[in-house]
Formats: C-alpha cells, structure tokens, sequence
C-alpha cells in the first residue's frame, strides 16, 4: 500500500502545484516540478524495495482483501515505475519543445502509475474497477494533452469513448459476475464458479463481457482499434508509457482475473484466447508492414506482442506464466527505447508529426550513428533475435507452447517473427541505406534523454546477453 | 592462456572492436590497419589450435564450460572436434583474407564496415564452437544482422531487396530451427526431469518418432536454407550478387557452411532415426542432385560473372549435402572436407571478380574478354581457382567430391551416376567462363589498361592457393582430424542403438 | 626406388622451375632443363627395375596412396612417352623459336610428360585418374597454347569438356573398384567410356581433329603419341575386368573398327595437313581397340608403339612443311614440294609408308597382328581391311598433294628446317622402320597374357595386307586432286550434331568456333535436338526466376498485399471500433454458448 | 412477481439502447449519455443481485460506478471541448484524422 | 402485487426515456430523456430497497452529471450538429449486431429468478447505515481511491476544457 500512498501523494501534490504555481513558469519552477516528480518515483521504489524484503516470497492481503501484495504484483509494479521513470525523463524536454509545460502532466502520470498498482494488487472487483479507472483517466487526459493539436484531440477524443464503452462493458461484466458470486472478492467469485454451474449463463455472459474489457485494455485484436489512432495521436511520450504501462497493468490483471477466479472455465476461454492471439499477431503483424508512420507501426506492433503474450497464458504452465513476466519485462524496456528514439526526433520549429515519418529518419546512421545504432538494438529485440532481451521473451514463449503440444500455434507465432523482421527492418533500411533526407529532423538529446536511453539500452542488451538475474526475478516472484 | 584459447579466439574480434571504434572516422588507414590486424592476429591464434589439436582423441578439445543462464539450463559450452577445427580455420583464414580484400574496394563507412565484419567474425567462430543449442542459436542469428548490413550498405544495385530477402528468408528458417531445439529440450527434460541445452546430455534423448521427425524437419529447414538447398536457394543468388566482394567471400567461404555443419554436428546425431528413415534419406539427396545438375545448368546461361559463381555454390553445397546423407563414412568426410574445399574455391573465384570489378566496376561476362594478356598473374590464379573448383585431380575440390561419390556410390549407385553429371557441367561453364574472360583477344580496349595482381592481392590469393594444393596432394592430415568425429556420427546414424 | 620416382619428379621440377622463373630464363637455359629432364626421366626409365613402391598415403578410405608401380606395360608406356617426348622436346626448341611463351609452352610439355608418367605408372586407379586428368589438362593448355585465337580456345575447352564426359565414366568405374564392387560387365562399359573420351574414339572422337590448333609438335606427342592411347593402356590394364565381360570386349571392338574406318574415310577427304594426320590418328586407335576388343592386348601396345613412331614422324614431318610454308595448312595449296624438302621428304616417307602397312616397316608387322586376331570375327576382319585400303590411300593421297605434282601457289624461299628440326624426324624414322621387327610380345605377355589362338594363317593375313595397301596406293594415286563428298569433308556431320545437342544446347549462342557451323546447325532434325537442351537449360532458370523465386516472392507480396485490408478496417471512425468490439464479443458469447 | 431476472432483462434492454447509440448516434455527447444507460444497466443488476443475494456490496460498487461514471463525463466532455475548439464539431463521423 | 405495478412503471419510464434519449435529434431533447430514464431507474433502486442509491442517483447523477451534460451542450453551440445526420451510416450494421446481442439476453435471461426476498442486513440497521458501514470497512480503499479518481477528473477536466496559454 505504501507505494500506492506515495504515488498518491506525491502524485496529488504535484498535479495541484499547477494552481499554486500560476503563471509563474519559471526554469526554476518547472526544474521543482521534475524534481518532485523524481522524488516521488524514488520514494515509491524506496518502498517497493522495503515491501519486496518485508514480504520475502510471502503475500499479504491488506483492507479486508481489497488488494494482496505479493511477488507478482511487486514485479509488475517494477515494471511501471522503469515505464514512469524513462517517460518522465523524456517528457521534460518534450514539453517545452510542445510548449505544454504543465504540472499536471507529471501528477497525470503518477497517478496513473498508482492506478496501475491497484491493477496490480487488487483483489476486489471494486478496487480494481476503481484502480482502472483512476489509469484509464489519467491516461485519457495524457493522451490529450497537446490541446492546441488536433490528432491529440482526437486520439485522446476515440481513446476516451472506446475505453468508456469498454469500462461500461467491464462494469456490466463485472455486476454479473458479482451476482453469480454474490462477493466482490476476486477469492469468493473463484470458490463460487467452481462449485457452482460452469455452463450457468449468466457466469458466461460475465466471462464473456469482462475477458472483452480487459482484452481491449491490451489491445488485442479485435478490440485494438483504437490503439494505433491513440499511439499515433499522443505526444511520444505519453505513447511510450501507454504502450509499456498501460499494457503491462492490463496483463497483470488479465493475468490475475484468468488465473484465479476464471481458471476454472479455462475450457471455455482458452480457444478464444487463441484465436484472439492468433488474430493479433496476424493483424498486428500484416497491418505494420505497409504503415509509413513510426509510431503506428510500433502501435502495431505492439498488438502482435500482446498476441504473443496472450500465447503464454494459453498455454498456461509455469514456462508460459514466467514468459509472459519475462516478455513484458522485456518489452518494456525494449518499446520504452524505440519510442524513445522516436521521442528524440521531435524537435523545435518542425511542424508536428513530421518527425516520426520513415522518410525522416532516413540516413539517420549518418547524422547520428549512437541512436541509429540503438535503434537498431530494440528493433531487434522486438523482433526477438537473439542477443538481445526480446529473444528470450519469445523463448519462453515458444518452449511454453511446445511443453503444451501446441505445435501449430508455436510455428505460427515463429513464422510472424520473419514477418515483424520485415517491418521492422524497413525502418532500418531508412536509417542507414536512405538518403539522408533534407527536412530531417536533428535529434536534440537532453540529459533526460540521455539517461532513458542509456537505461532502456543497457536493460535490453543485458537481459540479452545474462538474463539469469532477471529471469530468476521473474521466477521468484511468480511463485505462490 | 590455452586453457581459454577458444575463447580467446571467440572474442577477439569484439576486442578489436573497441580500438576499432575509438579511431576516428577519417583516419582511413589507420581503420584498415587496426581491422587487419586484429583479423590477422585471429587466424595467427588459430594456427595455435592446429599444433595442440589431438587427432587421435576421440570427443571435444579446448572445451570450457561455464554456467551462462542456469534457469533454463544454458551454458557457455564451447570446444571443437576436427569437423570444427577445419571450419574454424577456415573462418579465421577467410575473415582475414576477406578483410584484406577491402582494403581499397571499399572507401566509405569503414569504420561501421569492419566493426560489422568483426561482429560478423565473431558470430561466425561462435556457430562453430558451440556445444550448447541455446549458444549455438544465439550466434547463429548473430550472424545476420552484420551480413544484412554489409549486403545492404555497400551492395549492388539491388542490394536493398537482397539483404532483406537474405534476411527474412533465413530467419524464418531459422525460427523454425529454435521450435525444433526446443522441442528437444522439452523432450529431454521430460526423460531426465533436466533443462539443459547441452548438446552432450542432448544426445541422450529418446524420442518417440513423430517428435524425432518434428525436430529433424524443422532443423532441416533452418539448415537447408542456409546451404542452400533446392528450392531453398534463391536467396543465394541476389545475395552473392549484391553484396560486396569481402561480403560474398565470406558468405560463400563460411557462412553457407553454417547449414552443412548443423546438418552433421545436430541433425543426424540428434534425429538419427528419423534422418536415416529412407524415405527422409531419398528425398534430400534427390534435392541435393537436383540441386547440383540444376545450379550448373543455370549457371551455364548466366551473363553476369558473379551470379555465375553464386549459381555455382549451389551446386557444389549439393555435393555436400548428398555426401552428407549418404549417411557413411566416405560421404560424410567427404562433405565436411567439401565444405572447405569450396570455402577455398568459391572465395577464391569471388576474390577474382572482386579483383577485376574494383578495377572495372562491370560484372558482365561480356564486358571482359582477353584478359590473359593483361592480367597474367590473375589468369594464372583464376585458372587454379576455376580447377579446384571444377575437381581437377591434385587440387582440392577433387578430393572432396570423389569422397563424396565414393560415398553416394556406396549409399545408390544411381546417385553417384547422377551427381558425378555434375562434374562434367562444372567443367563446361568455368572453362567458359574462363575462354569468354581470359581468353581470345582482347575485346574492350578499356580493359588494356588494367593493372595485374597487386602484392597484397597476391597474399590474399596464396594462401587460398596453398591450401588448395595441399589438400589435393596430401589431404590426409585433414582427413585425421575427420576420422574420429565422423566415425562416431555415422556409428549413430547406422548404429541403431542409441 | 629412387629413380622410380625421379622419373616423375624431374619433369615436375622442370614444370614448376618453368612456371616459377621461366618468364626471365634465357632459352637456351630453357631449352636445357626442359630436354634434359625428359632425357633424364628416360634414362631413369630404362634404369629402373620392376617395382612397386607406395610412397605416402593419399586418400587412405579409397585405398588411394601415392604408389608407383613399374612393370612391363607400364615400362613400355613410359619408354614411349619420355622417348618420343625427348625428340618432341628438342624438336621443339626449332619450332617454338620465336614464340613469346616459349618458358610456358615448355612448362606445359614438361607437364604433360610428368603427368603422362603419373597415368601410366600410378599403382591404383585413383593416382591414375590424376594422371589422366593431369593429361587432360595439359591437353587444354596446350591446345589454347596461343589463347588469343578463340578457335584455339574453344578447341581446348571442346577437349576438355568431352574428355570429361569419358571421364565421369572412368571415375564410376573407379569408384567401384576402389570399393571393392566384384567385377561386372557394367564396370567395364564404364572403363569404356573413359577410353573413348581420351583415346577419341567414336562417338566422342570429335575433338581431337579440333585439337589440331595446338602447336604441330604438341599435336605429335599427345594427340598422336602419347596422351590418346591413354584409353589403349586403361584397357590393357584392366584386361581382368575385361576377360570376364566378353559382351563389353566386343562392343570395344566394334567401336575401333567402326572408328577405324569411319576416321580412315574421313582422312581421305580432309584439305587440312594436320586434320588428315589426327583423323588418322582416330583410325590408327581404332584398330588399337580392336586388337583389345578381341583380347590380343600386348598387339594393341604394339601398334601403340609402331603408331607412336610413325604418327609423330608424320606429325613433326608435317610441321616442317607448315613451317616451310609460313603456317599454310591446306593441301590443296602445295604440291611438288620434294625438291625444296628433299630431307622432310625422305622421312616422311618413312611415315606414311610405314602408316599404309608396306611390308617391311613397322606399321605392316603390328598391323598385320591385328587383323590377324581378327580373323576369327571374319566381318570385323573385312572391315580391318577396307581401313587399310583407306589408309594406305589417304597417305598416298597426302604425300602426293605435299611433294608431288606441281606447286599450285607460288612460293618463294622454301627451305629445309633447321637440324634441331630434322634429327628428332631420323630418330623416329629410325624407329618407324625397326619398331616392327622387336616385338613386345614376349615382354607384355606375362603381364597381359596371351591373346586369344586367333588361328590365321600368318601368311593368307600379310599377303592380303599387302595387296589391300597396294591397292590403295593405286587408288589414291590417280585421284589424289579429286575432291570428296561434303558428307566425309565434314566427318559425317557429327561434330555438327554434338554441338547443336551439347554444346550449342547448353552454351547458347557460344564461341566463334561454333558460329562457323550456324548455317548447317538448322538442319532440322538436329535442330530440333539442340532446341530440346536448350529449352532444358532455359527452363531452369525460368523455372527458378518464376516458380522457386517466384514463390517466395508470391509469398511475400501476398503477405505485404494482405496488409492493406487489415489496415483499411482501421477506419477511422471510432464508432465503427465500437461496432467491430461488439461484434467481437458477440461472437464470444455465440461461442461460449454454443460450446 | 417480479424476480432478479426482470431486473436483470430491464437492464439487458437498457445495455442494448446505450450500445445501440454507441453505436449509432454521431453526437459525440449523445454517445456519452448512451454510456450512461449501459452504466445504470450495470447498476441495476448489481441492485437486483444485492438484493437477491442480501449481500448489500453489490449497492456499494454500484456507488462506485455512479462516481466514476461522473469521473468520466466531465472528463470526457473536457476532452470534447479541447476537441471543439480547434475543429467546431462534435460529429463522431467527423473525428477521423487518424486512420490506417 | 403493489411492486409489480411500479416495477412496470419504472420500468417503462427507464426504457422509454432511453429509447428517445438514443433517438432525439436535438441532443438537448437527448439530456432531458436522459433524465427521465435515470429517474426511473432511481425509482427501481428505490423498489429494489437501495435508499442511498436512489439518492445518490437523484443528486450525483441526474443532478451533477445532467448539468454538466447541457452545460457543454450549451457551450458547443450546435445548431450546425443539429442539421447534419444524426445516425453514422453503420446503423442497420449496429442493428443487427444489437438484434442478435439481444437474442443473446434472452437465452441468458431465460431461466426464472427467485422471487427477490427482502433485504436484511445483519445489525437491522437502515440501508444507508449498513452500506456505509461496509463501504468504510470493507471498501475503505476504493473510497479513498475514487477520490482521487474525481479528482483527477476534475483537474482534468479544467485543463483540458482551459483555453491554452497564448491562443
């Protein structure tokens, strides 16, 4: 809880520091803001280390079973703070040069990051109905936060009625599911479904309502198509933490809803599961490989991870659980860099959304080798090739499937990773066999940047190369 | 220091790396000097090998093993056999001959250029050294990425559709590879209740057969591809093509032996039942005589010079292949001593063509001609190159192929018949090759002002041709070093008993 | 053992000290070495005992060492090649005078002559293969001597190709061998096939007349000499395999005596000097693998030998008259030329008297042997015969178009060779006349065994030979002007065939050499053939650009293609998201019913 | 008598008309008040439940949704006024700048 | 038997308020349907023995949201909005799907439910009373947490309805 109260706290602090600093937007003044913002990070990490000793492999419940901290809530709760960290480093330099320096972005964030946590440990229906919201909101609000432009408007305008819509299904869902268990608590709906009817309509119906909810929040096929609107739309940073929060909490939750109280019905959802992952990947994959624009692509992209994800709890064993933490870990880290690359491009003077074109990153190698170079990098770690991180999520993912005789679905999945390398690769191509293109876009580094980067490389190529800690991480905490 | 030369060789080349890229770009020379050396100083620490290797012991020398990702039983497992040692040698030889070769072939972004060869150098010497699947897939995707770089930055005219047809066609092989490992790993783990990806424990495995046949064929694919075997093998020719001299040099001298050596170090010992079910048997030495008759045909009606060549690798890897899965003795040694045969044969006809295009910046057949009376040196070094290539008795190639058809022989008197059709064809399109280029008079009067062999074009080329000799002459010792490694995989295939 | 193997050395060193340093020797340093070792190798010959010695191991798992092995045949084969080698050496340093590769030409004579030795002295099948491919190559080199002629060129690789074709069926042969496949007919065809490749005989002959662009002295030692009874010795070696396949024994020996009197009658219509010399050449191995096809072995050697005198006589004779003539080749352009030539004259005489079988020379004592084994198959004795005639009239026919009758073009300053050029000629008459009366045949018998009883009466065979070459000198004496039908000026068209089938099949739109043969290659029925090869080898690459190729590349624009319709749903317009999520989880809910 | 499950079809229809103007209705305001009907279609089966299960959490979450549904309509409809001011329309069918 | 017929009533006041709220031209017709239909839904939480309910609803709901609902409608002068179509173009589309949705319900909905007992809470306290008890203990948590939700609502909703700095 204490992480959860930090970020509140700080998270409440600095969204109101905008009314009492007024107009005053002083260097000095906005320099505070980050530091707080930073502050509050450090504090929630300083507190998710303590919990992470105090609980020592055991899980707590906490509020009368309204969350349970427990080592797989701690590691997803890891993740977001990596996600809120590189976001925020990259943000500062991305707002001034938006001209949107408001305080309210920083607060937006971590209290989004403290609705992920809810999503995270909660246990309750009402806590996590309540956590999601407080994400979904903020994240609302993010993606709209260039008022002056248009394409945020929008984004942020489909983000919020199709991510209301879904929260209403969730809602409609989740009453259902209540009245079959007659308890919010996720424990009690696990015991009643198992003693009671598995073909009760009513628990299907809220099977059916609230897998669709929460497949919309990873965005996966066909409930993804507000995600590359709203990648493409949000400023890059805030698509970074979208991308890499957003869907890391969502599994979490999936994770959690599918495990314990519906691992019951697992008869009943796993061919959907399938053929939602199998969808994904082809959409994502096929969609991506003629987009033009990089955040789109990487949007699409991002849908065919979460069908790779989704594989790892079709198949369902330990190897597929631990795959899916070490594939979100790895993502993580991975699409936070590439997006940050994207980030980086935007610079002052150019008209927006000029600058995450294919055509303006062409001959980026010549201009700036560094970040083609580690552009190169997190490509290919989404892509999965070895040795960077991604391999060794899609590995997991992979032996996960075959341990479970999934054969046609392992060569599925493997064969989309030719495809991916394709899209992926174009952007390559650009960076270092295109011309270099004469409106191109500089890439003005700052400090924060810099630092983001050099975090996102080193996790990607580490966990590539010795991932022991890391996985043992994973394996510790997905232990119950 | 020997107790870690192997890795001491491995990572040589991402040592050199380091001084590589502190030099600054525009100190050309110094880029050269620093790459070359570093290469130079790798085929020097190998020779080391040859005088400590041990051909009568049975098993792995210079092995070390450390643990890499216990969690899921990978480990730093390396050690070589001589089926490794010839390729290791071969590796080092052709990456430094390769590097040597770029000296004024290539002008523009030397630096990224040689930290790619280096990269490449290591990925290359970690495919051959690995005796853990795990290690082994990582390097063997290492692999791409320099290549798609070299093929793609400083090809050809297609270079772009090239490196990236290059690229997915052999990763999607290579995907499907990692399924068939992984598989094996399952299945081992669920006999013995251990994850492990080494190769020794590996090997211990009882399959039923549909799994055995599941690893085989998805192994298969990620090998064939890389051979290439028919009709996996039209990447092969637009890569050749496209990709810079050094890149094709090394492609053909090493990289496409990446696939024949999976083929011996893992499919056969790991999927024996189901690599010696006759029906798997017929249907890849049909593949691979197809692949032998079909590329010398097509190579006989190419116009471009270097696509000639790379037609003609496919056929040459059929050998292989067919010696390969005659699944005896004489086929196997033969192919593994095939596979350095055309390293050295191949590299050296795609040095020529690097040669002659620096100086005339043509690939066209027809823009030659006559070229004998200008360039002596390099008719005289061609016309070794062209012989060890189309099996002239004293040079290497023959030695590799008559193994090989001893072996075929041995296996189908039918196959024997029909590959050694082959050796007629190679004959028939390099010696025309040779007459349309060298001989005659000269045809362009451009081409009366090209300059002979260089020195340094010299040393690239006599080392290759010493090698070439010695095999042909006195291929023993290599065959010593084959003897045990050999024998014990056939003893596996044939044995039964596992 | 030691000059066992310095007889293979010294050319060797000779080759490689040529091709090293040979480019800034003097030539008469050149000259020295390159005679000097293949004295030196003869010497060795003659002193060397019968031995087998391995000295190394080659490829240990096909029992292949580097053996050498001295015994009769081998002795006899050796004899031949360093001696006849030897004359063709010093004749050269005459005739390659001028030439600006004279350190290459002989590095490549040396070469041949250690690879020759290599072929005949190997002690198993596989050392011999490089020997025989060895000769091969130095055959192409030789032949492309001056490369700067693309017809010079084309010859060599036309040679080179279709000896490999023979080759292939060598290297099955010996692959069986090596593996130990017990002794069948089929080994035997294919140990044919080798033999017909090197030795020219039909049908893959046709390179040997083209290999008459090579330098006139190298056409005397290998395509006359040495290098074409290649095939002879292949034979007579493998005797075992042939005795228990008396099928195959008689295919052999039907082709020598079709080739014999197909390449006889070719000659007599030849315009060409050398041409009529290497369709004789043909003619002469023909009878060589009747005598083996009828199991008289040490016969075939014999005329081995005899041929090898008398042909490379002819062969040097008639370099002197090219030389006299300034490169002229055409028969029809000389004439009368005995008196600017009287020594050539005299000599070659020799030769061809000594080709035509008169009694008394050389060529009359091993050709009556075999037509005399040949007695017992009376058809092929007949067709022997009928090749006598022809013979003895196309070399009546030659010498008379050469030195007699009228000059038919001016010419002036014709003159006799050198010495250098005209001693080698009276060593090799020397031997044309005697090599008869020094039969081998009690040398070779231990080693080939004897021949079958043919059971002629020596007598009846002598007389009729000498009446059959008598009356083809009367033939050809009255007639030597006429000119001759197109089909036998053109050897019968098959060099047209093979090329449109093979060569023009494959190597579309080829070399120069080929283009001279355009208008007869649209003959139809042969056109049709070369059509079909050709289709073959077009269809490969049509068959990788469209259908391999082509279905990766279908693959992939199917893939890129089936993008644009996922990425056109993505409309929008957001009410159609919210209308696809419903439908999405219509269908999840029709499922989980429906289930 | 009225059941749980004339509730539970009272709510059913009333999911069905706000996704049907979801769907259908190109006022983005209107869209959200058909939002508002799914929601209340969620409360009143979280009453009906509570009430036939006598398990009083089911009005506690229904509380909870009725704040957040008022969370999320004056978000929304700030979101709807940024919109409004650069491009003067509320017509969802015209919200498609971003697409493919 | 008294129930039923509010029940019906109610119920029919819910549905046909969001019936015309969907089919309204003029969005503020909508907002005022809306209103009919939220007030006849309190009336069923009322029925369904949710005092607390039914006020929050009245007050939060009909109150708070509706104002804010014409408020923006007032803001966003729509007179152009009002002319234009007002049903997307996938209508029968969404009809459809909504058909087979709600053919769905019904066989969801098939099987009768008990007869609904009245509530009881453990302590015979009132409605109000027991919920907050159970809302302070048992969902403290969420309380405290959908404070900040509104919250966040509120901030954002000010930034985001704020005329940017400058323009």
């Amino acid at each position: 809880m204490l992480p959860a109260l930090a970020l509140a706290s700080f998270g409440c602090v600095v969204l109101l520091l905008e009314f009492l600093l007024g107009k005053a937007r002083a260097a000095a003044a906005r320099q505070w803001i980050l530091g707080l913002s930073l502050t509050g990070l450090a504090v929630t990490a300083w507190t998710l280390w303590a919990q992470q000793q105090a609980l020592d492999g055991r899980r707590l419940t906490a509020f009368s079973g309204a969350i349970s901290v427990d080592g797989f809530a701690l590691f997803f709760n890891w993740i977001f703070l990596v996600a809120s960290l590189v976001t925020i480093l990259i943000s500062y330099r991305y707002l001034e040069i938006e001209g949107e320096e408001h305080a309210e972005y920083y607060g937006l964030i971590l209290l989004a990051q403290c609705g992920m946590y809810f999503l995270a440990t909660g246990t309750d229906l009402v806590t996590i109905f309540v956590g999601l919201e407080l994400m979904a909101l903020s994240f609302y609000i993010l993606v709209g936060f260039l008022r002056g432009e248009r394409r945020s408007n929008e984004a942020a305008l489909k983000y919020f009625l199709l991510g209301v819509f879904s929260s209403a299904l969730m809602a409609y869902g989740f009453s259902l599911l209540f009245g079959v268990a007659g308890s919010t608590r996720l424990k009690d709906i696990g015991t009643a479904i198992q003693a009671g009817d598995l073909h009760d309509p009513i628990l299907l119906m809220g099977l059916a309502v609230t897998t669709v909810a929460l497949l919309f929040k990873i965005s996966a096929v066909p409930f993804h198509m507000w995600a590359p609107d709203a990648y493409e739309g949000a400023p890059t940073p805030v698509t970074a933490f979208l991308s890499v929060g957003s869907k890391a909490a969502s599994f979490a939750l999936l994770l959690r809803f599918f495990l314990e109280p519906l691992g019951a019905l697992r008869d009943a959802w796993q061919p959907l599961l399938v053929a939602v992952a199998v969808l994904s990947m082809t959409a994502g994959n096929l969609a991506a490989i003629t987009q033009t624009n990089l955040k789109r692509l990487i949007a699409y992209s991002s849908i065919s991870h979460a069908g790779y994800m989704l594989l790892g709890l079709v198949a369902g064993n330990e190897t597929g659980l631990q795959g899916i933490a070490v594939y979100v870990l790895v993502y993580t880290f991975t699409n936070l860099g590439a997006l940050l690359v994207v980030a980086a491009l935007r610079s002052k003077g150019a008209g927006r959304g000029t600058e995450e074109d294919l055509n303006d990153i062409s001959g980026l190698a010549q201009r700036n080798p560094a970040y083609a170079a580690l552009m190169v990098v997190f490509l290919l770690s989404l892509a999965g090739l070895p040795p960077t991180a991604g391999f060794i999520g899609k590995y997991y993912i992979f032996l996960s499937l075959i341990q479970t005789g999934h054969t046609v679905l392992a060569v599925i999945a493997t064969l989309y990773v030719a495809v991916a390398i394709f899209y992926y690769f174009r952007i390559v191509k650009r960076m270092y066999m295109g011309e270099a293109a004469e409106r191109a876009s500089l890439i003005s580094s700052s400090l924060g940047v810099r630092v983001a980067l050099g975090i996102t490389t080193a996790a990607t190529i580490v966990i590539g190369l010795y991932p022991e800690p890391f996985l043992r991480f994973a394996e510790i905490s997905l232990l119950r | 220091m020997n107790g870690h030369l192997l890795s001491i060789l491995l990572f040589l080349p991402l040592a050199g790396l380091i001084p590589l890229l502190l030099i600054p770009s525009d100190q050309k020379r110094s880029l050269k000097l620093c790459a070359n050396a570093v290469m130079l100083a790798g085929f020097l620490l190998s020779l080391l090998l040859v005088f400590q290797f041990d051909a009568a012991a049975a098993g792995y020398q210079f092995t070390e093993n450390a643990p890499w990702i216990p969690s899921i039983g990978a480990s730093y497992n390396v050690g070589i056999d001589g089926i490794s040692l010839l390729l290791v040698m071969l590796t080092t030889l052709i990456g430094f001959l390769a590097t040597m070769s770029s000296w004024s072939a290539v002008e523009d972004r030397l630096k990224e250029y040689y930290a790619l060869f280096l990269i490449l150098q290591t990925g290359m010497l970690g495919v051959f050294i690995s005796l853990d699947l795990f290690l082994f897939y990582v390097f063997w995707e290492v692999v791409l990425i320099p290549m798609y770089f070299i093929i793609g930055i400083w090809g050809g005219p297609r270079r772009l559709y090239a490196a990236i047809k290059f690229f997915v066609y052999t990763l999607a092989g290579s995907v499907l590879m990692l399924l068939g490992i992984l598989t094996l790993y399952f299945q081992h783990a669920q006999e013995y209740n251990v994850y492990t990806f080494d190769l020794a424990r590996l090997l211990n495995t009882h399959m039923a057969m549909g799994a055995e046949q599941f690893v085989f064929w998805t192994l298969f694919l990620g090998f064939a591809i890389k051979v290439p075997m028919f009709p996996f093998h039209t990447w092969l020719p637009d890569a050749h093509v496209e990709a810079p001299t050094a890149g094709s040099v090394v492609l053909a001298g090493v990289m496409l032996k990446m696939g024949a050596y999976g083929f011996v170090r893992f499919s056969l010992p790991l999927a024996p039942h189901a690599a010696s079910e006759p029906w798997v048997v017929n249907t890849i030495a049909t593949l691979s005589i197809v692949a032998i008759l079909y590329g010398a045909l097509v190579c006989l009606m190419q116009k471009d010079w270097k696509r000639l060549v790379a037609y003609s690798s496919v056929s040459h890897m059929g050998f292989v292949t067919l010696g390969i899965f005659a699944l005896n003795y004489n086929g196997i040694a033969g192919g593994m001593l095939q596979q350095i045969n055309h390293g050295i044969s191949t590299g050296m006809l795609f040095l020529i063509v690097g040669v002659v295009y620096e100086r005339r910046h043509s690939r066209e057949i027809s823009a030659y001609g006559g070229l004998a009376h200008v360039m002596p040196n390099l008719a005289v070094v061609f016309a070794i190159a062209m012989w060890s290539s189309a099996a002239l008795p004293l040079l290497n190639g023959f030695i590799g192929e008559f193994t090989i058809l001893a072996g075929a022989f041995a296996a189908n008197k039918l196959w024997a018949v029909l590959a050694s059709l082959g050796v007629i064809l190679a004959a028939a399109y390099l010696l025309w090759l040779y007459q349309r280029t060298m001989l005659g008079e000269v045809t362009h009067e451009i081409n009366r002002k090209l300059r002979d062999l260089s020195l340094r074009e010299w040393a690239i080329f006599l080392p290759l041709i010493a090698w070439a000799v010695w095999i042909g002459v006195y291929p023993k010792p290599h065959f010593d070093v084959l003897d045990k490694p050999v024998r014990a995989i056939v003893e596996r295939v044939t044995g039964g008993a596992r | 053992m030691v000059t066992l193997a310095l007889i293979l050395a010294l050319p060797l060193l000779g080759a490689l000290l040529m091709f090293l340093a040979g480019r800034r020797l003097p030539h008469a340093v050149i000259s020295a070495v390159c005679c000097g070792t293949a004295l030196g190798s003869f010497i060795c010959v003659l002193l060397s005992a019968d031995q087998n010695v391995t000295y190394a191991e080659w490829l240990p798992s096909l029992n292949a060492a580097w053996g050498l092995n001295l015994d009769a045949l081998s002795r006899v084969m050796a004899l031949v090649i360093t001696g006849v080698g030897f004359l063709i050496h010093v004749y050269s340093v005459g005739y390659m005078r001028e030439d600006a590769g004279y350190y290459r030409y002989f590095g490549y004579l040396n070469f041949f002559v250690f690879a020759m030795l290599l072929l005949v002295l190997a002690n198993n099948y596989v050392l011999m293969f490089a020997g025989w491919e060895g000769v091969g190559l130095a055959s192409y080199l030789l032949i492309g001597f001056w490369f700067h002629r693309p017809a010079a060129a084309a010859a060599g690789m036309k040679a080179f190709v279709v000896n490999r074709v023979g080759d292939v069926g060598l290297l099955l042969a010996i692959l069986a061998i090596q593996l130990n496949v017990p002794a069948a007919p089929w080994i035997a065809a294919l140990l044919v096939v080798g033999a017909i490749g090197k030795s020219a005989q039909f049908p893959l002959h046709t390179w040997l007349p083209d290999a008459m662009e090579g330098p006139t002295p190298v056409s005397a030692l290998i395509h006359a000499a040495t290098m074409v009874t290649a095939g002879v010795y292949l034979i007579a070696r493998s005797h075992t395999i042939f005795e228990s396949a008396a099928q195959v024994s008689a295919v052999v020996a039907w082709i020598g005596a079709f080739s014999a009197i197909l390449a006889a009658s070719v000659a007599l219509a030849q315009n060409d000097i050398k041409r009529v010399l290497a369709w004789s050449t043909v003619s002469q191995l023909g009878y060589m693998f009747l005598a083996l096809g009828t199991g008289a072995y040490w016969v075939a050697i014999f005329h081995m030998v005899t041929h090898a005198f008398f042909k490379a006589l002819l062969f040097l004779g008639a370099g002197n008259v090219i030389h006299a003539v300034y490169g002229e080749q055409d028969l029809r352009k000389m004439g009368g030329m005995r008196t600017a030539l009287p020594k050539t004259h005299a000599l070659m005489l020799v030769g061809a008297a000594s080709a035509a079988g008169a009694p008394g020379l050389a060529g009359f004592f091993s050709k009556d042997a075999i037509l005399a084994s040949a007695w017992s198959a009376p058809l092929l004795f007949v067709v022997g015969m009928a090749a006598a005639l022809l013979t003895a009239a196309y070399m009546t026919r030659l010498m008379y178009l050469i030195f007699y009758g009228t000059a038919r073009e001016e010419r002036l300053h014709m003159h006799e060779p050198p010495m250098v050029m005209i001693a080698p000629l009276a060593v090799l008459a020397v031997g044309a006349i005697a090599a008869g009366y020094v039969s081998p045949r009690f040398l070779l018998t231990p080693v080939l065994g004897a021949e079958r009883e043919a059971g002629a009466p020596e007598w009846i065979v002598m007389a009729l030979a000498t009446a059959v070459a008598g009356a083809g000198w009367w033939f050809a004496r009255g007639r030597y002007l006429n000119s001759w039908p197109a089909f036998l000026q053109r050897a019968f068209y098959i060099d047209e065939i093979y090329d449109a089938v093979f060569v023009r099949g494959f190597a579309l739109g080829g070399g120069r050499l080929l283009s001279a043969f355009d208008a007869r290659v649209l003959d139809a029925g042969v056109n049709g053939v070369g059509w079909l090869t050709r289709l073959v080898s077009r269809v490969s690459i049509w068959w990788d650009i469209w259908i391999v190729d082509g279905l990766v590349r279908a693959a992939s624009f199917a893939v890129k293609m089936s993008s644009y319709p996922v990425r056109f749903v993505q409309s929008g317009y957001v009410q159609f998201y919210a209308l696809v999520m419903l439908a999405g989880l219509i269908t999840f809910v029709g499922y989980l019913f429906a289930r | 008598m009225i059941t749980s499950t004339h509730y539970l079809v009272l709510g059913g229809l009333l999911a069905l008309i706000g996704t049907l103007g979801v769907l259908t209705r190109r006022n983005v305001v209107v869209i959200l008040m058909s939002i508002e009907l799914i929601l209340n279609a969620a409360n009143l089966n979280l009453v009906a439940f509570a009430r036939e299960l006598n398990q009083i959490q089911g009005q506690v979450f229904a509380v909870f949704v009725i704040a957040i549904a008022v969370a999320e309509a004056s978000v929304g409809l700030g979101i709807l006024i940024a919109l409004f001011r650069n491009k003067e329309t509320v017509d969802a069918g015209e919200i498609d700048l971003l697409k493919w | 038997m008294l129930d039923a017929i509010f029940f019906y009533a109610f119920a029919l006041l819910a549905v046909a308020g969001a019936v015309l709220t969907v089919t309204r031209r003029n969005a503020v017709h909508s907002a005022i349907w809306l209103i009919v239909s939220l007030l006849g839904v309190a009336g069923l939480f009322l029925l369904a023995q949710a005092e607390f309910l039914f006020a929050v609803q009245i007050v939060l709901y009909v109150g708070g949201v509706m104002l804010l609902f014409l408020m923006v409608i007032m803001l966003v002068n729509l007179d152009r909005a009002k002319q234009e179509r007002q049903f997307s173009q996938q209508w029968p589309a969404a009809l459809a799907l909504a058909a087979v949705a709600g053919f769905g319900l019904t066989v969801v909905f098939r099987k009768a439910g008990a007869v609904l007992p009245p509530m009881a809470s453990p302590a015979e306290q009132g409605n109000t009373q027991w919920l907050s008890e159970v809302m302070f203990r048992q969902y403290l948590l969420p309380f405290e947490l959908a404070s900040v939700v509104l919250l966040v609502a509120m901030v954002g909703a000010v930034l985001m309805a704020r005329k940017k700095a400058g323009t």
